[in-house]
């Protein structure tokens, strides 16, 4: 399984990630790359939340659209029994569930997704040039998440502020999404 | 484009999130080698088609991917609800007479 | 029936166009008829007029639940082409295109029938070894479909975009010449008209609401809202409908019945010469002798009789004619509709008898119905008249989702690898 | 350049502000806040187009976006023309430059109106009933003629340099129109905090208010009033205000399309605003206050430029400052004429006369008109007007006949009612009902959660409308979730009443006469026209409409369709209901392609997917092709060499030594859970129980139907763990079937998938040297053939970062496919590049990978089968295990004619001529001297030019293929019949020696 890759390996080739380099930004929106992230998809059925929560050290939230953090950790409802879990400071995630002992499956992700973060007042309206969901405070509060589309790539959609979207998508579709994004950027700040 | 409520996520989705997965409670025969031609026909092909309520299946495929199953009337494009995979066709439908 | 020439136009533009017949009577029904037809579409009209013309039978009544031509047939965006792969296809669309060229003059009615070429697009290396496939197969079956490159294929349409650049750029193309378009509504009124003129009667508004059979199970007739129809036959070609149709005579059919969409933008001077098709990138436009640009969409995922379907359909379908001809980001959309299509498991119709005696189906086909209106209602009648099918559309049964014989066009395309 | 008919002190836009812009190349001056067609009236200029068919000049009708006459071309530049803009609607900036249509030579005089003169023979539908001889000429002759002579304007010839927006919205109210009555529902909805949009086609929020003069709300005037409500709602943070924005669509479950134009009007626009914004809007509730639109009289030559709609000609002057002529005739069938009356007097303008059809017209607006000394001549008609370029009299006569009077008039302007626009309510499938007292269709059955208000729904009189607004507004919210409101709803002191008017054609015009009364103004349809259509049998509304074409040109019959509607009844002797009205389809008013499309454009059309190592194969000469979104490499050429030439020696240096294929783009999904196995069973004809951890198997996978449906090689991580990979093509559906079947028909099986498609990047070595190559990059795993036999699986590390590492080979020589998570897919690739250059290895692309397993027989799903191939078909039995109770596809693939003898069996095919390349596609014969059509046997699946084998190979279907092994078929080309023999599929190492070689 795909282990401590972020850790550059020892002695080992650099790591490139897919949007090195881009930014966009709008006169009230920034559009820019986020850094590589340990990820984990995580399955598992209802009664195996509790042992894997207690191996990662956070709740693993299991009401749709909601998250839950904890220090560099996040893991986001997916699905009734599906969690997409990241560590920004690439603690090892995969460790960590292989310590719960009951049923689940936990595949690591870390580089098949790329996260892009949309900032600013015109965040929102950025995001809804191709959401098509209600991503006003009242319906997609601060700490809300979703898979959901944007034009014509999927993508996983978190809110980690008022004015802030962390976009995540497949590796593939980073060029489009980020594209996407910035020309959006240009309207919803024009 | 149509709203619909998927039963897992528990709320009013875009179109867009969801794919159609076709009739809804055609049951694969437990025994598929003892099944009949006619059988089989009627299985993966004879659809009912129904000009008003059809029960169908859709995959929340860009939300919690999961199937479920919908009553929708043909004509209106009105869905009298949702539910669950794996859950009974409802006997009585919320506002449908007969 | 008084024929239609230029001297007759002469004639009447003296006195002030008093002096032109109805087209079609409106008669009430007659308790019974030799046949009745359910549906007053291309493929309904049709059938009844070769009935009587080919086939003597003129105590026939077409049952219309709306007006004639108010379903597909006049819904549609008119494309005519044969260049299908497999024999059986190729046989029964080529007929159709055979009968295209002439019906004018056989109908005494101007279907504006014009070959002006059916381009289809290959945008990669599957879609190419796929269009070769098709152009060897037509050429042994005697049907003509060319391959051109992408430079012949600009000739032949020149706002068509080449570019090395594009999303998909264009690889070459799949010509058929005698492919092109007609005026739909003049089909149907065409063939009302001419079938009136031979005695069928033409009934709208008048929805079928139950099948009749006897204790052999046979047909006997149609309830109807304006009463019982009798009839020793009845044939249902009634499109997005036939699977409610059927279902009154107990017969459940592999159909499934979609939204789909076209629109027209507003008229400009000639700009498109051709009609161009991309099933790569999901577009088809031609241009109307109104100067309309004429573009087909895609149909909605879901099953609904509503003829209405989602703005998102648009979107797909605009996005690709725009990649295509870039210039037509400025053009504007004028008028969009949505019709029903019947769709088999295989893509391909069922023209054929049924289990039940005396009930014949003539559905299943799709998006593509319009270009085979009179083949299709040429073998129908015969197929009803015999009782037994007409050699072209032998395969096109109903037993074959039993089989397996299916007739797949869409799975022979495959899907890139 | 005519004298200004413009008014000092009319009109709301200040006359400093000049805007210099030219028509047909001749300059004019207008003001800003002009429309083009307000500043060509200032200038005198009234004639604007010509019609479609008999290309009769025409003048501006209206000052919306009814309007079917002056249509204009407007350019900004070689690449920014825009045909068939609404002259009415375009707003003036300076610099603005159009041009007529639809004319040769110019447009006062125009060669093409020569069919005015022939238009008898032009009748309606006359195109039906000719053109038929000879058979050939309808192609070659009449229709290359008639096209030529139809269309309005010219398309754009160039790539447009705008770009346009989308977003979407949603809001608890939606408010459709902003003129008093949209303005006061929505200060009702927004005062309760819900989230409101209101809307409006027009530059300035107001309606009818912009000409109604008399109109006063709250101690304004109504048109004050109007712009203080804007303000109040654009300062307020839950409403949202937009201008110049359409509601075009009205979709399912209230789900809006609206257009907002942003830049059409700006003399510079800036680089970052989009021409225009798609707005896609789904609301709780919506309110429709669409307003009414009025009609034209239908009489005699009624569409001689000059003559307008009165609510027309006051807005020119209430609200641009412009009077529409100097001695002007009004005839019309309702009160609102009066009023126009008396602010064109009060303007100075001459009023001729009011010719009103009903017999001594009453009320306080005719008292008025009275007393200004406004000549009223009631209970008659206007039968004629003189004048071919612009109207220069009116021939008035009782509405019963008798004797004729001629005024002189530069301008006339008619009446004959308004038609509530239901266009949205009858979108959203609300079944609208006629109202027989007051003739007018109005909304019935509501389909959707929406409620009109104001003149849409037939409410006359301000007052009247804006209570109602304002309390559907309030309701509205209220239900959406909203408090109640609390402020005080607006008090209308003043307001003009709007009376019935009538429907169809006017005295002078009816059965019988044969004058020109035009209904359809664009599209040249008259009176008699409609008549003949019923003459004729057309007894639908809508036969009679797609006969006549009424109500099908650019405006969509918004002017049109109740006149036709009425004639076509009377000619049928029925009630109007029972003829029924044409349904309303969208768009409202004609939407750009390009808002439609909106972002979708260019790089964003569609996504295109590239794997880790684009950059590097870019470097390496690559050249691409398009598999799905994907972008392949499909050869890498070096100098001077051509495809052939590159895959040619691509593919020796692989099986001389070794080559590097990018295999990243194939599907891979993570099976894991104690039922992966079992699942992995149903799932694939193949057995996997039994395959022991850290081995591969190939798999195949069916659809129910027993088709062949996708492959790849699975490989087996541990007992609950299996490493799956599909073709490119078939990944997400492949994903999507597995899902299906575990979620609906397998739920008690206790395994999930996961996709790692985009994981890992992969990088195959395959030939003799590739393990030498990857020997010394690799840790901590054995890599002989002991330890790590063919079709094994191992995991480890490579340059240091985790691997998957397989021993497998779709080229038939030993071979691996190095699995790394995808941000070291570029680097690993450098690294194994590097060392494949001390052994002269290769990078090759998909036409060679392509070719080298075309000379090992291995299929290719999706191009030597094509979803109409079995399992046994393709030869590969063996891949099915016999021992298994069920899996997808084992039922399908026994149905009799699945199992019939003689069907197409792959094989392969040797031309006889080892030089000749067969291409694919082709078909097979037994017999080439057959005559056409001939009986086809088989085509061609595959077929390349083999270095390796040194000649062509090809693999084929052929109709029991493999009892005509060794025999001779023949494949017809154009030019020369090609004989072929059939062989095994196995063109090279036949033995299978080079795996370990």
């Amino acid at each position: 399984m795909a282990k401590g890759a972020v850790k550059s390996a020892p002695a080992g080739v650099e790591r490139r990630p897919a949007l090195a380099g881009r930014e966009a930004t709008g006169k009230s929106v920034k559009v820019e790359p986020l850094g590589p992230a340990e990820r984990v998809s995580l399955r598992a059925s209802a009664e195996s939340v509790a042992s894997l929560s207690r191996a990662l050290g956070l709740t693993l939230p299991q009401k749709p659209k909601t998250s839950a953090a904890k220090g560099s950790r996040i893991a986001l409802w997916l699905g009734p029994d599906e969690w997409l879990v990241f560590d920004e400071e690439g603690k090892d995630l995969l460790g960590d569930c292989a310590k719960a002992k009951q049923l689940h499956s936990a595949v690591g992700i870390s580089h098949r997704n790329v996260a892009i973060s949309v900032s600013g007042p015109a965040a929102e309206a950025c995001v809804n040039a191709g959401c098509p969901q209600d991503l006003s405070l009242a319906a997609f509060p601060v700490g809300a998440c979703s898979r959901t589309v944007l034009g014509k790539a999927e993508i996983i959609l978190y809110r980690p502020a008022e004015d802030a979207f962390r976009v995540e998508c497949w590796r593939s579709f980073s060029d489009y999404v980020f594209t996407f994004l910035s020309e959006a950027a240009r309207d919803a700040a024009a | 484009m149509l709203l619909i409520r998927c039963p897992y996520c528990e709320e009013e989705r875009p179109e867009l999130e969801f794919r159609n997965a076709g009739e809804a409670h055609v049951v694969r025969s437990a025994n598929m080698a003892a099944t009949s031609d006619e059988d089989f026909e009627k299985y993966f092909f004879i659809r009912s088609n129904p000009k008003g309520v059809i029960y169908e299946r859709w995959r929340h495929i860009h939300g919690c991917a999961r199937f479920f199953n919908a009553v929708r009337d043909t004509v209106t494009d009105k869905f009298v609800m949702t539910y669950k995979a794996g859950e009974p066709k409802p006997k009585k439908l919320p506002g449908v007479a007969k | 029936m008084k024929k239609y020439s230029v001297f007759a136009i002469a004639r009447e533009a003296m006195r002030g166009h008093k002096g032109w017949e109805e087209q079609w009577r409106s008669p009430e029904p007659k308790k019974e008829y030799d046949v009745v037809i359910v549906g007053a579409g291309g493929h309904g009209l049709g059938t009844a007029y070769y009935l009587a013309k080919e086939h003597g039978i003129t105590n026939v009544a077409v049952v219309e639940k709306g007006w004639l031509g108010g379903g597909n047939t006049g819904r549609n965006t008119t494309i005519i082409r044969s260049n299908y792969l497999y024999d059986e296809s190729a046989g029964i669309y080529d007929h159709a295109v055979k009968l295209w060229d002439g019906l004018s003059q056989d109908l005494n009615y101007n279907v504006m029938y014009s070959p002006r070429g059916v381009m289809m697009l290959a945008h990669n290396v599957h879609d190419v070894q796929v269009f070769k496939r098709h152009i060897h197969a037509n050429r042994l079956n005697g049907v003509d479909n060319e391959w051109l490159t992408p430079e012949q294929a600009k000739e032949f349409c020149p706002p068509l975009n080449i570019s090395k650049n594009a999303r998909y750029p264009v690889m070459g193309a799949a010509l058929q010449r005698r492919g092109g378009t007609a005026r739909h509504d003049a089909v149907a009124w065409g063939y009302a008209r001419a079938a009136n003129a031979r005695g069928v009667d033409i009934i709208q508004n008048c929805e079928v609401t139950a099948v009749r059979r006897d204790a052999s199970g046979a047909v006997t007739g149609v309830e109807t809202t304006k009463g019982f129809i009798g009839a020793k036959k009845v044939g249902v070609v009634a499109a997005g409908n036939t699977s409610v149709i059927m279902d009154m005579a107990g017969v459940r059919m592999p159909l499934e019945s979609y939204p789909l969409q076209a629109l027209v933008s507003e008229p400009v001077k000639p700009v498109v010469p051709c009609v161009v098709m991309s099933n790569t990138v999901h577009a088809y436009i031609s241009q109307s002798d109104k100067g309309e640009l004429v573009i087909g969409a895609g149909t909605d995922q879901y099953i609904s009789y509503s003829q209405t379907g989602g703005l998102h359909i648009l979107e797909h379908t605009l996005d690709a004619i725009c990649e295509m001809f870039p210039m037509f980001t400025r053009m504007k959309m004028l008028r969009s509709w949505g019709g029903i299509v019947d769709v088999t498991p295989d893509r391909s119709p069922i023209l054929a008898k049924t289990p039940v005696k005396g009930l014949y189906v003539n559905c299943g086909w799709g998006t593509g119905g319009f270009k085979a209106t009179p083949g299709s209602a040429n073998v129908f009648a015969h197929t009803i008249a015999r009782d037994e099918p007409h050699p072209i559309n032998a395969p096109f049964t109903l037993e074959r989702f039993r089989t397996g014989r299916l007739i797949d066009e869409a799975a022979a395309a495959a899907v890139a690898h | 350049m005519a004298a200004s008919y413009r008014i000092s002190g009319a009109g709301r836009f200040s006359h400093a502000k000049v805007a210099k812009f030219s028509f047909d190349g001749r300059p004019y001056a207008g003001i800003e806040g002009d429309t083009l067609a307000s500043a060509l009236l200032a200038n005198g200029v009234h004639l604007a187009g010509r019609s479609f068919k008999y290309h009769r000049p025409r003048g501006i009708l209206s000052a919306g976006a009814e309007e079917p006459n002056a249509l204009v071309e407007i350019r900004r530049d070689a690449a920014r023309r825009t045909p068939n803009v609404r002259a009415t609607v375009q707003e003036l900036y300076d610099g603005l430059e159009a041009a007529s249509q639809n004319r040769w030579p110019s447009l006062s005089f125009d060669v093409g109106a020569v069919n005015d003169a022939f238009s008898p023979l032009f009748s309606a539908g006359f195109y039906y009933k000719t053109f038929m001889w000879p058979k050939t000429a309808w192609k070659s002759l009449y229709e290359p003629k008639i096209r030529a002579a139809a269309g309005l304007g010219v398309a754009p010839d160039q790539p447009d340099p705008d770009h346009y927006a989308a977003r979407f919205a949603h809001c608890e109210v939606l408010v459709l129109g902003g003129g008093a009555a949209g303005l006061a529902a929505a200060l009702a909805a927004a005062e309760t905090g819900v989230r409101v949009i209101v809307v409006d086609e027009q530059a300035d929020f107001g309606g009818a208010l912009r000409f109604e003069a008399g109109a006063r709300i709250d101690g304004q005037d109504g048109w004050t009033w109007a712009q203080g409500v804007v303000a109040r709602l654009k300062a307020m943070d839950n409403v949202r205000v937009l201008n110049r924005t359409t509601a075009f669509g009205y979709y399912a479950q209230n789900f809006i399309g609206l257009v907002e134009r942003v830049s059409d009007h700006l003399a510079a626009p800036g680089r970052d605003l989009p021409r225009e914004r798609l707005w896609q809007i789904r609301a709780k509730k919506v309110v429709l206050a669409t307003g009414a639109i009025e009609r034209h009289m239908v009489f005699a030559d009624n569409d001689r430029p000059g003559i307008m709609l009165v609510s027309a000609a006051r807005t020119y002057l209430n609200h641009y400052g412009v009077a529409v002529g100097r001695n002007v005739g009004i005839y019309t069938a309702n009160d609102s004429a009066y009023a126009a009356a008396l602010d064109l007097k009060k303007a100075g303008v001459n009023v001729a006369a009011i010719v009103d059809l009903r017999d001594n017209p009453s009320g306080e607006l005719v008292d008025q008109a009275r007393a200004a000394n406004i000549e009223i001549h009631d209970g008659r008609a206007v039968v004629r007007v003189g004048g071919k370029l612009r109207v220069n009299s009116m021939t008035v006569q009782k509405r019963t006949g008798g004797g004729e009077r001629t005024l002189p008039i530069d301008a006339l302007l008619m009446s004959a009612g308004w038609t509530p626009s239901v266009h949205l309510f009858s979108q959203s499938r609300g079944k609208v009902a006629f109202n027989d007292e007051v003739k007018r269709f109005l909304p019935g059955t509501y389909a959707q959660d929406c409620v009109s208000v104001g003149a849409c729904n037939g409410t006359d009189g301000l007052a009247a409308s804006v209570d109602e607004a304002y309390a559907a507004g309030a309701k509205a919210a209220k239900e959406a979730g909203g408090k109640a409101a609390k402020s005080a709803k607006p008090k209308v002191e003043a307001s003009e009443g709007w009376s019935r008017g009538m429907l169809g054609a006017a005295p002078g015009a009816g059965p019988g006469t044969t004058v020109k009364a035009f209904v359809d103004f664009q599209n040249d349809v008259t009176a008699k026209d409609i008549r003949q259509a019923v003459h004729e049998g057309m007894r639908s509304i809508e036969h009679v409409k797609r006969f006549t074409t009424n109500g099908m040109a650019t405006d969509q019959g918004k002017t049109s369709n109740m006149h036709g509607l009425a004639i076509a009844a009377e000619e049928l002797g029925k009630p109007i209901p029972q003829v029924g009205l044409t349904t309303f389809r969208a768009p409202y008013t004609p939407v750009t392609f390009g808002s439609i499309a909106n972002h979708a454009r260019g790089a964003l059309f569609d996504p295109t997917r590239r794997t880790t190592t684009h950059g590097w194969a870019e470097k390496h000469g690559a050249v691409f092709e398009d598999v799905g979104q994907w972008k392949r490499a499909w050869y890498f050429a070096k100098a001077g060499e051509d495809m052939h030439a590159a895959v040619n020696r691509e593919c020796v240096t692989v099986r001389k030594t070794a080559g590097l294929f990018d295999a990243s783009t194939l599907g891979k999904i993570e099976v894991v859970g104690p039922d992966a196995a079992t699942f992995m069973e149903l799932m694939y004809t193949n057995p996997w129980q039994k395959l022991a951890p850290g081995r591969c198997r190939y798999g195949l996978m069916l659809r129910e139907d027993g088709f062949i449906y996708d492959d790849g090689v699975v490989g087996r991580l541990a007992e609950d763990r299996f490493h799956v990979t599909t073709t490119t093509g078939g990944a997400a559906r492949v994903m999507n079937q597995m899902e299906d079947y575990l979620q609906t028909e397998f739920p008690q099986l206790k395994v999930w998938l996961t996709s790692i498609s985009e994981q890992w990047a992969v990088v195959a070595v395959q030939g003799p040297n590739s393990r030498k190559i990857i020997e010394p990059l690799v840790e901590g795993i054995d890599l002989s053939d002991e330890a790590f036999p063919h079709m094994s699986v191992r995991e480890g590390k490579i340059c240091g970062v985790p691997t998957r590492l397989f021993r497998m080979s779709f080229s038939g020589e030993r071979g691996f496919e190095v699995n790394v998570p995808a941000d070291y897919g570029e680097a690993v690739w450098e690294a194994l590049w590097a060392e494949g250059q001390k052994h002269g290895a290769c990078a090759y692309g998909t036409e060679t990978m392509h070719v080298l397993r075309a000379e090992k027989g291995y299929i290719i799903v999706g191009q030597d089968t094509d979803g109409t191939v079995t399992v046994n078909d393709a030869g590969i039995d063996w891949a099915i295990g016999k021992k298994k109770a069920d899996f997808v596809g084992m039922r399908g693939m026994m149905r009799p004619d699945l199992v019939a003898p003689g069907r197409k069996q792959l094989v392969g095919l040797k031309t006889k001529d080892p030089n000749v390349v067969l291409e694919e596609g082709a078909q097979i014969v037994a017999d080439p001297s057959q005559p056409i059509p001939m009986k086809m046997i088989g085509h061609v699946t595959s077929s390349y030019w083999s270095e390796n084998c040194g000649r062509s190979i090809a693999l084929g279907l052929v109709a029991g293929g493999r009892e005509k092994m060794g025999q001779t078929l023949y494949v017809p080309m154009p030019d020369r019949v090609i004989e072929v023999e059939v062989s095994g599929t196995v063109f090279f190492d036949e033995k299978g020696e080079r795996l370990n070689g």
